[in-house]
């Protein structure tokens, strides 16, 4: 599973892009963030406050209930301030 | 069509290949977003747009296609910079062109308002006090909720 | 600004000068409307413009005024063509800078929307069948009437 | 008092432009109006339905009961089809 992070999610988790393979009983963006948090390096601190953290599975945009897979892209960001 | 790129962009030969050769375009509404020198209250020197590229290209054409339905488009056109900006610098065009200005304006409007709240950018700007990641505003929030589809 | 004439403009260097040097400006929105070929189903091969000199810039200053009045706009800008036009050709641009997208693009609407109502201009289209004297639209009155002031 | 006329009004008047003397009984657009419709000259025809005429008075946009006098620059149009 990919993870990338973006803008000051990317900043608190210190690096921009990884690769994971979390157990098997993970098995939406819940139980990931979960999982994250607790691996720390930087997760707890970036996943602090879940109100201000978009998900995309697979680039569309999925709630905290989206179930996540081997092989998924999942991408964790603040919302978004382009144009 | 849509276009994510570092380099600047000619709004004129833009609009121009959007309406050129075709005479049933009445209308053609443009929006352009400049960089300001101030924001919140505080000096602006530069700003960094990350994007987060493939979702960013997917978003932007399906949001096209969604103004494409919803309105009688005969061209249409986004073009958003990423990199390092400064002020004044063209951050982003959203161009829409149809026979008639009310499907004009309200497609140019609703794909900027949509690009705002939907678009995977981030933008750091440069202050005095160091970067700052700029915050999405509440009103950028409403502004999009007006176009979502009963 | 407000200018009528019978020359082209160059869109391009009109929305260059609203926004030069000024870095608080945010956005940037503009319409063009062009000469169609086709319109309520019959062949437009050019069309003749014919204004009331005077009242016309008289109406256009009052307008622009007002929309000053209503929006912080940095910069606002009304440029309407007289005289013979053919299809493709420009026959108005109304733009409008802010700090903020929202005033922008809502004082610009409101200009093009005002303007299509009150602007004392008509069109003479040239069709198959002779000279035409274009019918105003009840549409362009509602939109306008969504603008009154309560 | 100056008479504009533009578009088809000017058409069906003849003219775009003239100079006139209204009797004095004449203090408003409406009364101005009947006066021209039965001056003739294309006068009947271009104010056959007034609810396709604009009128202006010294530039600015009037109803029929608006009062006229000598010196003012009084146009008639059709409803306006610019932008």
């Amino acid at each position: 599973m990919k993870l990338l992070y973006f803008a000051w999610v990317r900043a608190k988790i210190g690096i921009g892009e990884e690769t994971v393979s979390p157990p098997a009983e993970i098995r939406d963006v819940a139980g990931l963030i979960d999982w994250l948090k607790a691996r720390g390096a930087g997760g707890a601190d970036a996943f602090a406050d879940l109100s201000l953290i978009k998900v995309a599975v697979n680039q569309d945009y999925v709630e905290l209930d989206h179930p996540v897979a081997a092989g998924d892209e999942v991408a964790f960001f603040p919302p978004v301030t382009g144009g | 069509m849509i276009r994510v790129q570092q380099e600047d962009f000619d709004l004129a030969a833009e609009l121009k290949a959007m309406t050129d050769g075709n005479h049933q375009i009445g209308g053609l509404t443009s929006f352009v977003g400049l960089v300001r020198d101030i924001a919140g209250g505080e000096t602006v020197s530069a700003m960094t747009l990350e994007h987060y590229p493939g979702m960013t290209e997917k978003q932007l054409a399906e949001i096209e296609d969604e103004a494409n339905r919803r309105w009688p488009l005969d061209a249409s056109l986004i073009i958003h910079r990423h990199g390092r900006l400064e002020p004044g610098d063209q951050i982003v065009l959203v161009a829409c062109a149809s026979a008639h200005r009310e499907a004009a304006f309200e497609a140019c409007h609703f794909l900027i308002d949509w690009l705002k709240t939907k678009a995977p950018f981030w933008k750091l700007e440069d202050t005095p006090d160091g970067g700052k990641w700029v915050d999405a505003r509440s009103s950028d929030d409403a502004a999009a909720a007006r176009w979502a589809e009963s």
